[in-house]
C-alpha cells in the first residue's frame, strides 16, 4: 500500500511539475471539440444532435492521446525497472499509475465537458447526463488503454499503434456513454446506458490491471 | 441447369459487376496469398543458404 | 502422450509434418470449392426478389464465417503459446491472423458489392457491417502489434496477450453494437430480412465454408513453415535444410 | 546465497551464451567480465528477474527467484545502464521516492546524507535534467547509502564518474561486502573493490 | 542537393524498414472517421452532412499525432546534432524531412479518404474535391506542423505553447478545406476554397522551414 | 587554426566557466578535463556552434566561426554523448548516410574497411538496435576512419568500449594527429595518445 501511494503521489507531483502537459489535454479535447462547429456550420440543431457522438470522441481521442505518455517516459528512463523490482505486486502498482493518469487527464475532461456542451446547445439534463457518463466511462477509457501504452512500449511509432489497439476496445464504452446522452436528449432515461458504462468501468478495473501488468513484463524484457 | 447460353451466365441478370467482382476478388486474394507465401519460404531459404555457407 | 506432443511441438520436427500436410489440405480445398462452385452457380435456382445478385452469398457469409472463427482459434492457440510458453502455437497463432484479415476484407468488400444492388448504398452503419468492420480492426492491431517488435519472442508474447484481451471484449463489442444499431435503427434496412434460404444454398454455403477451412488450414500450415525458417534461420536444421532444397534445385 | 544453473541467453537469433552458472555467499563480489555485446548486462538482467531466461534457473536461498519473489526482490538493489531517474523531480526527490517503492523509508536528512556521501550535495535540490551524464549517474548510485538490501547488481555504475567519485563508491562496495554483503558488477574499468571472496565470471562473444 | 537528397532517402528508408508505422497512419485516419458514426448513429443524412468536418478533423489528428515524432527520434539519437553540423543549409534539409512524412503520412490519407467518404454517403462530385482539398491542404499542415514538432523538443513544458501555435494555424486549413467540400456538397463552387488552401501551402512552404531550423537550434542548444 | 577566446557558458542560472580561452594548430590535441558538471560538453558543443556562448568567440582560421560556417563545419567531425545513429538501419547504412550528411561519398567497401577497423565487421549488416551499448559506440567512431575533417571533437570516446577498442582507437587518433589533424577530446580515463602538441584545458566546477 505504501509502495501504491508512492506511486500515485510521484505522478501527481509529476504533473503538477509539468502541468503544462495537463492543459494540452484539455487543450486538445477543446480544439477538437471545438474544430466541429468550424467545419460543420453553426446551426443549433444539426449541432445538438451530434453533440453525444462529438463530444464522446473528443473524450475518447484525448484520452487516448495522453495515453502514449502513461509509461514510455518510465521506460525510457529506467525507472520501470525499479517499479518492476519492487517488492509489491505489479497489478496493484500499475493500478496507482493509472489512477494518477485519470485524475489528471480524465477528470478535467469530466469537468470541462459540461462548457463545451453548453457550446452544441445540449439541454441541461443532457449536460448532467454528460458528465455522470464521462464520470462513469472514462476510467474504463484509462484502464483499457493501459493495456494498449504497455503493449507498445519500446516500440516506435508507438503513438499511433495505441490508437490502433486501443480504439477497437474503447468502442463499446463509447456507444453506451454516448448513447446514454442521446437518449436523455431524447427525453428517455439514460439509466440503463449508465449502468452499462459500470459494469464496462468496473470489469476493466479488475481484468485491465492484471493484463497491463504481464504486458509490462513482457515489454521490459 | 437453369442458364440459358453462357452469355447470360456471364451476364448474371445484370449483375455481372458485383457477382464477379466478389468472387474475382475472392480468387484473387487466394492467389496472391499462396503466391507471396511460397515467395516468402523460398527468400527464407536463400538467406539460410547464404548464411550456412558463410 | 506427452512426449509425442513435445516431439511434433518442435518446429524441427514439425516443419516437415506440415510440409506433408499441406498438399492433403490444399486438394480437398480445391475439390471442395469446384463442388461449392458447381453448387453455386450451376444447381442453385435463381432468387426471385434478388435475382442474380444473392449468389454473392456464396462467398460472403462463407468467408464472413471464417473471419470470426478464425479469430477464436488465433486467440486460443494465443493462449496456450502464452500459458505453456509453447513457441509453436504462438507461432500458428501468427501465421493465422493476416488470412484471418484477408477473409475479413472478402466478406467487407463483398458484402458492400452486395449492398450496392440491393439497398442502393455501399455501406450503411448496421450492426453487422459495424462489427465486422471493428473485426478488420482487431486483426490490424494484432499484426501491426507483432510487425513493430523485433524480438520475436517478445513479439509472441505481446501478441499472444492482446489476442486474449481482445477475444474478451470481442462479445462485448458485438453486443454493444448490436444494440446501438437497434436502439437508433433510423434506416430501413434491415439484413435480417434476408430470405429464407433453400436447401441447395444452405449446402453451397456449407461447403464452400469448408473449402475455405481446408484453405485456411493449408496456407496457415505454410506461412507457419515460412516463419519458422525465418526465426531459425541460424540454427542448424534450416541450413541443412537450405542447402538440400538448393542441391535438389540443381538436379 | 545466490546461485544459477545452466543459465542461457537468447537474443532475437543469436546465443548470447549459455551453461552459466555460479554461486555467490555472503561477503561476496562476482565480476562479470566480457566485451562489448557479450551480454553482461542481459545476464545482470535476467538474475534480477526482468529477462526470463531460455534455459537455467536462478535460486536465491535455495528457492527459484520467481517462487518467492517478493522476498528476494525486497533483498535486491539492482542499478542498470539506465538511470531510473525522473528529469522533473529534484535529485533528492529521486532518491526519496526511488527508496521507498523499494520499501525503505528515507528522510530527508538521509537522503541528503547519503548523497553528500557521493559529493553532490550541492545539486541536491536541482532538478535532475540539469544535471550532466556523471552527476546523474551519481544521485543514481546515492541509493546504495540508504539501501538494507543484501544483494547488489550493478551494470557499469563506474561509467560516466570522474576519479574522485569512482573511488567514493569502490569504498562504499567494499564496506557493503565487509558487512557480509554481496555484490554483482560489470565494468570495463579497473577498479580495486575489497571483498571477503572475489569472484570473475567471464561472457565470450 | 546531395545532402537534401541523403535526408529524404534516409528518411524514406526508414519509413520502409517500418512499413507498418505507415499503415498505422491510415489505420488510425480509418478508425477515428468510423468512431464518429458510432457515437453519432447512423443515419445517412446527418453523417453525409458532417462528412466534411468530421473527415477533414480525422485527416488533421492522423498529421498532428505522427508529426510529434517528426524530429523527435533524431533528437533522441544525436542524429539531430548530425544534421545541424552538416555544411548545408538547414532550412533546406528540413524540407527534405517534411517532405518525406508528407509522402509517408499525408499522401496515404489523401488516397484513402474518399472510400471513407462513401461510408459517410459523400456524393461522387463531393469526394472529387475532398480528395483535391486535401492533397492541397496536408502539405501545409505538414509544414506547420513541423514547427511545432521542433519547438517541442528541448524545451520541455511547451508543449502548450506549441498547441496554441500550432492549431491556430491549422485552423483555416480545417475551414477552407472542410468549406470546399461542403460547398461541392451543396452544389457550388469549390474553387475559391481550393485556391485559399492552395495559398496556404504556397505560403507555409516558404515560411515554415526557416521558423523550424530557428527552432530547431534553439531545441538543441 | 582553431582558436577561443574569453568564453564563457551559463546554464541555468550556473556560471559554469568564463574566460576560458586556447588556441590549437596542425597535430594539436586538447584535453578538455574535469569533474562530472564542470562544463566540459558544455564547451565542446560551443566549439561546434550548437550552442552559444554566453561570451567570447571561437575562430577557425581567424574567421568567426558563425560567419564561415559552411566551410568551418566541412572541416569538423564532432561525437557527442549521443551515438546520432538511427536503430532501424544497418550499421553500414548508418555509416554511409553519416558520411554523405558530413559532404563525402563513401562507397560499401570503404565503409565496410573502417568497420573493420573498429572490429565491428561481423554487425557491418545488422540493424543497430540489436546492438550493445559499446557495439553502437564503435559504431558511431567508425565515421573517423571516413571522415577528411581536419577538426575533431570527440566527447567521452572511450566511454562503454572495451580495452582492445580503446587502444585502437587512441591508434587511430594518434595517426590523425601525424597528418596535421588536430582534436580535440573529453575523457575519465587515462589513455595515451601520441600527438605533436599536446594541451590540458581543466574546466573547475
Ligand atoms: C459490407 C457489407 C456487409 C458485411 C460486412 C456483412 C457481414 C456479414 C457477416 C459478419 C455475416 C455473418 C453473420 C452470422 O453468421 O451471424 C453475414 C452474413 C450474411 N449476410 Fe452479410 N454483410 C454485408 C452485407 C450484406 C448484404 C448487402 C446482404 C444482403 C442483402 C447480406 C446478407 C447476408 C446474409 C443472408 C447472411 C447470412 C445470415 C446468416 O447466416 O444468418 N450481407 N454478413
Ligand atoms: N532487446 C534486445 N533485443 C535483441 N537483441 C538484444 C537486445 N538487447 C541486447 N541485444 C543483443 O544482445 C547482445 C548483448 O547485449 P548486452 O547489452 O547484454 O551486452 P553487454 O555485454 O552489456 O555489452 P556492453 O558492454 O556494450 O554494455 C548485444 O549484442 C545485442 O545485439
Ligand atoms: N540543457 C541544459 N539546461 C540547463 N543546464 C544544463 C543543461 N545541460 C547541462 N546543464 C548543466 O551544465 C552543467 C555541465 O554539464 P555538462 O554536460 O557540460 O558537464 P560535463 O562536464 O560534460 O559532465 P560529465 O563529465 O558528467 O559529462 C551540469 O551541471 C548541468 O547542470
Ligand atoms: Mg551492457
Ligand atoms: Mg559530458
Amino acid at each position: 500500500m505504501n509502495a501504491w501511494l508512492t506511486v500515485l503521489k510521484r505522478d501527481l507531483l509529476l504533473a503538477f511539475r509539468r502541468r503544462s502537459d495537463v492543459a494540452t489535454t484539455l487543450f486538445f479535447f477543446l480544439i477538437v471539440s471545438s474544430l466541429f462547429p468550424l467545419g460543420i456550420g453553426p446551426e443549433p440543431a444539426v449541432l445538438s444532435s451530434i453533440a453525444p457522438g462529438v463530444l464522446w470522441v473528443a473524450a475518447l481521442l484525448a484520452g487516448m492521446i495522453s495515453l502514449t505518455r502513461l509509461f514510455a517516459a518510465d521506460f525510457a528512463d529506467g525507472s520501470l525497472e525499479q517499479m518492476l523490482l519492487a517488492p509489491q505486486s505489479l497489478a496493484l502498482l500499475v493500478t496507482a499509475k493509472t489512477l494518477a493518469h485519470w485524475l489528471v487527464c480524465g477528470l478535467p475532461v469530466v469537468l470541462l465537458a459540461p462548457l463545451i456542451g453548453l457550446q452544441y446547445a445540449l439541454p441541461n439534463n443532457a449536460l448532467l447526463v454528460l458528465v455522470f457518463s464521462l464520470l462513469l466511462g472514462t476510467p474504463a477509457l484509462s484502464l483499457i488503454g493501459a493495456i494498449g501504452a504497455a503493449l507498445t512500449l519500446g516500440v516506435r511509432g508507438s503513438g499511433l499503434l495505441v490508437a490502433l489497439l486501443v480504439l477497437p476496445l474503447y468502442i463499446p464504452v463509447l456507444i453506451f456513454g454516448a448513447g446514454a446522452v442521446a437518449a436523455s436528449q431524447h427525453g428517455m432515461s439514460a439509466q440503463a446506458h449508465l449502468s452499462l458504462l459500470a459494469a464496462c468501468s468496473l470489469l476493466a478495473l479488475v481484468l485491465a490491471p492484471l493484463a497491463t501488468a504481464a504486458a509490462l513484463r513482457i515489454s521490459v524484457e | 441447369m437453369q442458364w440459358a447460353s453462357w452469355a447470360a451466365f456471364f451476364n448474371m441478370g445484370g449483375y455481372a459487376f458485383y457477382v464477379w467482382f466478389s468472387f474475382g476478388l475472392t480468387a484473387l486474394c487466394v492467389v496472391w496469398e499462396v503466391i507471396a507465401l511460397r515467395k516468402r519460404n523460398a527468400a527464407a531459404l536463400r538467406l539460410s543458404k547464404l548464411l550456412a555457407q558463410e | 502422450m506427452n512426449i509425442n506432443w513435445f516431439k511434433y511441438s518442435s518446429p524441427q520436427t514439425f516443419y516437415p509434418l506440415a510440409g506433408k500436410m499441406i498438399p492433403w489440405f490444399a486438394w480437398l480445398a480445391a475439390i471442395l470449392a469446384i463442388a461449392g462452385l458447381y453448387i453455386s452457380f450451376a444447381i442453385a435456382p435463381t432468387d426471385f426478389q434478388q435475382g442474380e445478385a444473392y449468389r454473392i452469398i456464396f462467398v460472403h457469409v462463407p468467408a464472413a464465417w471464417m473471419s470470426m472463427v478464425i479469430y477464436i482459434v488465433m486467440a486460443c492457440w494465443a493462449g496456450i503459446g502464452l500459458a505453456l510458453n509453447a513457441r509453436l502455437s504462438a507461432m500458428m497463432a501468427q501465421a493465422l491472423a493476416p488470412t484471418g484479415a484477408v477473409f475479413t476484407l472478402i466478406a467487407l468488400v463483398t458484402g458492400s458489392l452486395w449492398g450496392k444492388p440491393m439497398w442502393g448504398t455501399w455501406w450503411v452503419w448496421d450492426a453487422r457491417l459495424t462489427s465486422e468492420l471493428i473485426l478488420l480492426f482487431l486483426y490490424l492491431g494484432f499484426i501491426a502489434l507483432q510487425a513493430s517488435i523485433d524480438d520475436p519472442r517478445k513479439a509472441d508474447r505481446a501478441g499472444a496477450l492482446l489476442a486474449l484481451v481482445g477475444a474478451v471484449n470481442v462479445p462485448i463489442i458485438y453486443f454493444s453494437v448490436k444494440w446501438w444499431s437497434t436502439l437508433h435503427q433510423g434506416s430501413s434496412i434491415n439484413m435480417g430480412a434476408a430470405p429464407k434460404m433453400a436447401a441447395t444454398m444452405l449446402l453451397g454455403m456449407l461447403i464452400m465454408a469448408l473449402a475455405f477451412w481446408m484453405y485456411t488450414i493449408a496456407v496457415a500450415l505454410m506461412r507457419v513453415r515460412c516463419i519458422m525458417l525465418e526465426r531459425e534461420r541460424s540454427a542448424d536444421w534450416v541450413k541443412e535444410l537450405s542447402l538440400k532444397s538448393a542441391s535438389r534445385g540443381k538436379a | 546465497m545466490l546461485s544459477a544453473q545452466g543459465l542461457a541467453c537468447l537474443r532475437g537469433d543469436r546465443l548470447l551464451f549459455k551453461n552459466v552458472g555460479f554461486e555467490l555467499n555472503a561477503g561476496g563480489l562476482l565480476y562479470v567480465l566480457g566485451e562489448n555485446g557479450s551480454g553482461k548486462s542481459s545476464l545482470l538482467r535476467m538474475l534480477c528477474g526482468l529477462l526470463t531466461p531460455e534455459e537455467g534457473t536462478v535460486f536465491w536461498l535455495g528457492k527459484k527467484i520467481k517462487q518467492d519473489s517478493e522476498n528476494y526482490l525486497s533483498n535486491l538493489s539492482y542499478i542498470g545502464h539506465l538511470n531510473g531517474l525522473k528529469d522533473d523531480l529534484t535529485a533528492l526527490e529521486n532518491l526519496q521516492i526511488g527508496a521507498r517503492l523499494a520499501g525503505n523509508h528515507v528522510n530527508d536528512a538521509e537522503a541528503l546524507a547519503s548523497l553528500t556521501k557521493i559529493g553532490i550535495a550541492r545539486c541536491a535540490n536541482l532538478p535532475v535534467r540539469v544535471l550532466s551524464q556523471g552527476q546523474k549517474r551519481r544521485v543514481a548510485l546515492a541509493v546504495l547509502w540508504l539501501t538494507k538490501a543484501k544483494l547488489w547488481i550493478l551494470d557499469e555504475p563506474f561509467a560516466a564518474l570522474d576519479v574522485a567519485s569512482v573511488d567514493v563508491l569502490a569504498a562504499r562496495l567494499g564496506e557493503h561486502m565487509t558487512n557480509g554483503g554481496m555484490t554483482i558488477i560489470t565494468t570495463h574499468q579497473d577498479v580495486l573493490i575489497h571483498a571477503q571472496t572475489t569472484q570473475t565470471l567471464r561472457l565470450s562473444a
